[in-house]
């Protein structure tokens, strides 16, 4: 009981959706839309227990005065206000029905104040860490090391001007190795054949796993038959 | 006024002649007085669309002889439908020259339709035909996905086969894959040092199997922190991650036989927020310095953050994921690397599962039917395309088609 | 010998630098150029032009969908992008119809209208000539849908108007209806989204803009399954470059991506000059471990 | 309303651009070293995103996905057009599953919300079955499925092209060959996969170098921010 309905459930969902690719009668018809409307909703539902959690962990370091449990304050109280200013459409226009982000709104207000350029500034460290990282990793210590370093090297001059007159003045006949001809060969030749094979891999290895899955063979995510 | 006698007529003709018509009139009266009857189309058919939810009727017919040939006066055609092959016919659509066919996605499901068609002139309509009856219905089967068909069935054979012979027993050989091998490494030096493990399963939902994938990995990698009493710990970005991810570490830590070690903090949730998780993890690894990160699920920019500060606290690291812009990253930054299909094959090789050690052998077959394609595809390619030879021509056309999308 | 030695703990020390080091260079490579105002034109390549020219090609009137999808993360690169496309279609007199996969991306569509469209377009027509469909959840489920009935999905535009009160809405019943489809994307879903769920299974010419991470992953799809793309920034620039050489009165409004191409070329250099002193740190150090 | 009035007075704008300045200024100095200020920047995005992601997920899923289908006339407050349609009855599947979803805070009966988890996983499997199947194995097969050699093409061209499809061809082949599992890499096999590797490395060095450039557009991105802060143009 504790296993099999879920496996049958599983088994079920998974190859009426295998099914409906192929058969445009009702109820096959649309049922990929439907169901991933239906897994959003659930996943609505586990929003309260994720959002229950984050809760219970930050509120019980605050309450042992755990190590920078000052902070944990800071993140219930930003946490409480963004969900308050969103759910009760805090100072937006048209009242109940109107966009709960729209301008005027604390909502709107918090996201250009602080949600958006946390997020920019944490994306926009990647300009820092991929510096370093090719630092690091682009050296010729081994030949599959030095095939990287060659290709990224040839890519990263290209938008340069170093990229252009580093090879402008190669003979006609060996124009193909000027660096805006060789980028656009790199990329639409080896590293095309590169990611079509990686393509390939990856859609068998999905195709086998969403077998097993489906037959029932992976199931550790089902935890076990006895009292759970 | 013998131009509003042609109008005249020309209403008489078109009971539902569209108005765009009547914009183009030419200002230059000459052209309009010449009236001549157009030829109707060559011929008319219908027919209900083929695989398909029903609601459409697909109408094909033969150009006028006058639409680009003859007297060339045809500008269009237009198509009325009725529920009977008299009674009142509504203008269901109307199009250029040239044009063959026209499916009316507007029929309702069962109910009996004919068409007419006449082609138009600026000089009038012709003759109307008649094509009917015809009712749209759905299809039990869509033939335009009978290759993908084939080809689904092909594999889930291939793979379902060497799943058997697991399950008997036969001995199945699969090669060592570095980044797993490491995988008992980074546990025993965490273990050595007294530090933890940090476990992150990407920061896509439940929806993606790569995610899955990564969670059973982390059943194999909790039930060795289990056993040798290693602190765990596994930050997600989705709730419903979280949830399968407790029942699975729990699961893997009564396995191991040390549920006392388990607790449901081990697996917790931060934020759905990509930079927001990312910055949390971040915080977690520069204070808590665990000795190994693993990062193996579907990850997207955060890949070289984390990676990078991993790097820089001194972790072993072992990533894995099959989102091929975020695999450079991680070559270039991690210890080791599992690339694409070597994610899924992982949970199978740690687990030593005889069924699921099956399907990797399964995927290998999937491998060769990909490879004999591409060498014979290409091979009669090349040599339709050296001799221009209409069979070899015809076959290679085949064999692309049968790896086309609308077969 | 005493000099070498000094030499080898130079190169050993440079090996391992420190990477706040590199951190410092790379703000200083973005931010100086920045100030001085640098800029530099990207001539176009044919990956570009061919998405162009489809454009260029399209009889006036050609319904285009502009799905948005990316946030204001991914702004700098893919908003020049939605700009460069949406002069283009109305120098062409296209109608522009905009929606978005993503919640933020609709926000980026409404900064296109308010900073672009009422400023240089302001005899466009709402409804006759763009409209804002605005954001709707299901990813590619959403496609799916879209696909084969564009009106369930979209009932109204993003203001809650019935979007049978739009004259250019009228015809438009499902993705099939459109005569080119632009995914601006950069990530999931997005660009490639569109290639497996609307090119690909509905027929329809998929073009679009990713940010230059995606862009790799994209070039199997070129050019079958897509007519064209522009990859992150430069893309962005080249599409400018372009526009300004068929249209040259964008000569000076249509410059956002091309400055931004400064900082990007200096950066690039500053990393460039550094894997070319890791190599060498590298290549001295091994010389001298094989000397001993 | 009130709160409109206050939030988007320049007053308001400037506060806000101050405080977004601030944040940017608090992460960068993550780049130095751990300190109080990422700390507390990290707490807060940790928070105001988690909410900020159920607030999307409440006002575009549940509200129009769930309830606006279930009990449509009750929608007038908050969705206007939802009142008139019809009730969707198959929506009461996804209620169901996602309240026993939440039986995992009944630890007596929480096994049950495996049944939920069960739906998800079947989802992942089904949908991702076929999606991969259809766009990256069968096209992409069919995509490397091209003639070596086009007739008609110069001399020059002619080298240069078979040449490149002879890269891309047996490119795939030997990458595909490194990802077999069940083969020893020995041999020709094993040359093959070293190839293999090769390819593979090459499009990963090729992918590397051109993502740098996104990684720099975002930081313009975030400093002409700031510059255009320093400089007060933005407030």
């Amino acid at each position: 009981m504790k296993r099999t309905i879920p496996l049958m459930i599983t088994f079920i969902v998974g190859i009426s959706l295998i099914l409906a690719i192929f058969i445009p009668h009702d109820p096959f018809h649309g049922l990929d839309s439907n169901f991933s409307i239906f897994y959003d909703v659930i996943a609505v539902f586990a929003f309260i227990l994720g959002g229950g959690n984050l809760l219970k962990v930050h509120l019980r370091k605050i309450q042992d005065k755990r190590l920078d449990w000052k902070y944990s304050i800071v993140t219930v109280s930003g946490f409480g206000l963004m969900l308050g200013a969103g759910l009760l459409k805090i100072g937006v226009d048209g009242g109940w029905s109107g966009d709960y982000q729209g301008a005027g709104g604390l909502f709107n207000y918090l996201y250009d104040a602080a949600f958006q350029p946390l997020q920019a500034t944490m994306f926009s460290l990647l300009a820092f860490f991929v510096a370093s990282a090719s630092y690091r990793a682009f050296r010729a210590k081994t030949r599959e090391a030095t095939i990287l370093l060659v290709a990224a090297f040839i890519i990263l001059i290209r938008p340069t001007p170093l990229g252009y007159y580093l090879t402008f003045w190669l003979p006609k006949p060996l124009q193909f190795l000027h660096i805006p001809n060789l980028s656009t060969w790199v990329l639409s030749v080896p590293n095309m054949a590169g990611q079509r094979a990686i393509m390939i891999g990856i859609a068998l290895g999905i195709v086998s796993t969403s077998l097993r899955l489906i037959l029932g063979i992976e199931r550790s995510y089902l935890g076990s038959e006895g009292k759970g | 006024m013998r131009r509003y006698a042609v109008l005249v007529i020309i209403l008489l003709v078109g009971s539902h002649l569209p108005a765009s018509l009547f914009a183009q009139e030419p200002t230059d009266s000459a052209a309009v007085l010449e009236l001549v009857t157009v030829p109707p189309p060559a011929y008319f058919e219908v027919y209900d669309t083929p695989s398909d939810h029903g609601g459409n009727i697909t109408l094909e017919w033969g150009l006028s002889p006058d639409d680009g040939d003859g007297r060339n006066n045809v500008t269009g055609y237009q198509i009325l439908r009725g529920e009977g092959p008299t009674g009142y016919f509504e203008m269901v659509g109307e199009v250029l020259k040239g044009t063959t066919q026209f499916v009316d996605n507007t029929a309702d499901e069962g109910t009996q339709y004919h068409y007419r068609i006449a082609a138009v002139a600026r000089t009038g309509l012709s003759e109307r035909i008649m094509a009917g009856p015809v009712v749209s219905r759905q299809q039990w089967f869509d033939r335009t996905r009978a290759n993908l068909l084939v080809i689904a069935v092909l594999l889930v054979i291939a793979i379902s086969y060497y799943i058997y012979k697991g399950a008997i027993g036969s001995d199945l050989y699969i090669r060592k894959i570095a980044g797993l091998e490491a995988v008992d490494e980074a546990v025993g030096r965490a273990t050595e040092m007294g530090r933890s493990i940090l476990f992150v399963p990407g920061i896509q939902d439940m929806d993606n199997v790569q995610t899955v994938a990564g969670i059973a990995i982390l059943s194999n990698i909790a039930k060795r922190t289990a056993t040798y009493e290693t602190e765990l710990d596994v930050p997600v970005s989705r709730s419903l991650t979280m949830s399968v991810g407790r029942e699975t570490v729990k699961q893997a830590y009564l396995e191991a036989g040390r549920p006392d070690l388990y607790n449901d903090d081990i697996v917790h949730y931060i934020t759905d927020e990509q930079f927001g998780y990312v910055a949390a993890v971040d915080g977690i690894m520069v204070r808590q310095k665990p000795a190994a990160c693993f990062y193996l699920g579907a990850f997207f920019a955060e890949s070289l953050i984390l990676a990078e500060t991993g790097s820089s606290i001194g972790a072993i690291q072992v990533a894995g994921t099959a989102m091929p812009t975020q695999l450079p990253f991680f070559v270039a930054a991690c210890d080791y690397t599992l690339i694409g299909e070597e994610l899924f094959a992982a949970s199978a090789y740690l687990s030593k599962d005889k069924k699921m050690m099956g399907s990797l052998k399964g995927q290998d077959a999937g491998k060769a039917i990909a490879m004999i394609f591409i060498v014979v595809g290409v091979g009669v390619a090349t040599l339709a395309a050296i001799t221009g030879n209409d069979g070899l021509t015809a076959a290679s056309e085949w064999l692309r088609r049968l790896f086309s999308l609308n077969f | 010998m005493a000099e070498e030695s000094k030499n080898v703990t130079f190169f050993e020390k440079l090996g391992t630098l420190d990477r706040r080091w590199i951190f410092l260079m790379i703000a200083l490579a973005v931010i100086i150029p920045l100030i001085m105002k640098y800029t530099t034109s990207i001539p176009t390549s044919p990956l570009v032009q061919r998405l162009f020219d489809k454009t260029e090609d399209l009889p006036p009137g050609s319904k285009i969908l502009m799905s948005f999808d990316y946030g204001p993360s991914t702004a700098p690169e893919n908003q020049p992008m939605a700009d460069a496309f949406t002069r283009h279609a109305f120098e062409k007199g296209h109608r522009v119809y905009l929606m978005a996969l993503w919640p933020t991306g609709a926000r980026q569509s409404l900064q296109l209208i308010d900073e672009l469209i009422n400023v240089e377009f302001p005899e466009k027509g709402y409804g006759t000539d763009y409209i804002h469909l605005g954001y709707k959840a299901g990813n590619q489920g959403l496609i799916n849908t879209l696909l084969s009935d564009f009106t369930a999905m979209y009932t109204t535009d993003i203001e809650g108007t019935s979007i049978d009160e739009f004259p250019m809405m009228e015809g438009i019943r499902t993705l099939r209806d459109f005569d080119l489809i632009l995914g601006l994307g950069s990530g999931f879903p997005g660009t490639k989204e569109w290639v497996q769920f609307a090119g690909d299974p509905g027929d329809i010419p998929v073009g679009g803009g990713t940010t230059a991470v995606m862009a790799p992953l994209l070039y199997p799809y070129y050019p079958k399954q897509m007519v064209g793309f522009l990859g992150g920034l430069q893309g962005a620039a080249e599409y400018e470059y372009a526009l300004i050489q068929a249209y040259p009165e964008y000569m000076q409004k249509s410059r956002l991506a091309s400055t931004s191409m400064g900082p990007q070329v200096t950066a690039h250099l500053v990393i460039v000059a550094f894997i070319i002193i890791g190599n060498i740190t590298f290549l001295v150090e091994r010389s001298r471990r094989k000397r001993y | 309303m009130e709160g409109q009035a206050i939030l988007t007075t320049p007053l308001a704008n400037t506060i806000g651009v101050w405080i977004g300045a601030f944040l940017t200024l608090m992460i960068f100095s993550f780049l130095y070293r751990d300190n109080p200020f990422y700390k507390f920047a990290e707490h807060l995005f940790v928070g105001i995103s988690a909410a900020y992601w159920m607030t999307v997920a409440f006002w575009t899923t549940l509200i129009p996905n769930l309830f606006a289908r279930l009990w449509p006339s009750h929608m007038g407050g908050v969705l206007p057009s939802a009142v008139g349609n019809e009730r969707e009855w198959q929506y009461v599947i996804p209620l169901v599953l996602g309240l026993i979803l939440l039986t995992r805070l009944v630890s007596r009966i929480a096994w049950f919300s495996r049944w939920a988890m069960a739906f998800v996983i079947g989802f992942a499997a089904g949908t991702n079955f076929t999606r991969y199947l259809q766009s990256d194995f069968v096209s992409q097969i069919q995509s490397t499925m091209v003639p070596l050699y086009e007739p008609g093409a110069g001399v020059g061209a002619a080298i240069g092209g078979i040449f490149s499809q002879l890269v891309i061809v047996g490119g795939v082949i030997c990458a595909i060959i490194y990802f077999y599992f069940s083969k020893e890499h020995k041999g020709g096999f094993g040359k093959a996969a070293r190839v293999g590797i090769w390819v593979l490395m090459a499009a990963f060095g090729a992918s590397f170098g051109y993502t740098v450039m996104a990684r720099i557009s975002l930081l313009t991105g975030r400093m002409s921010y700031l510059i255009q802060w320093v400089s007060g143009a933005n407030w």
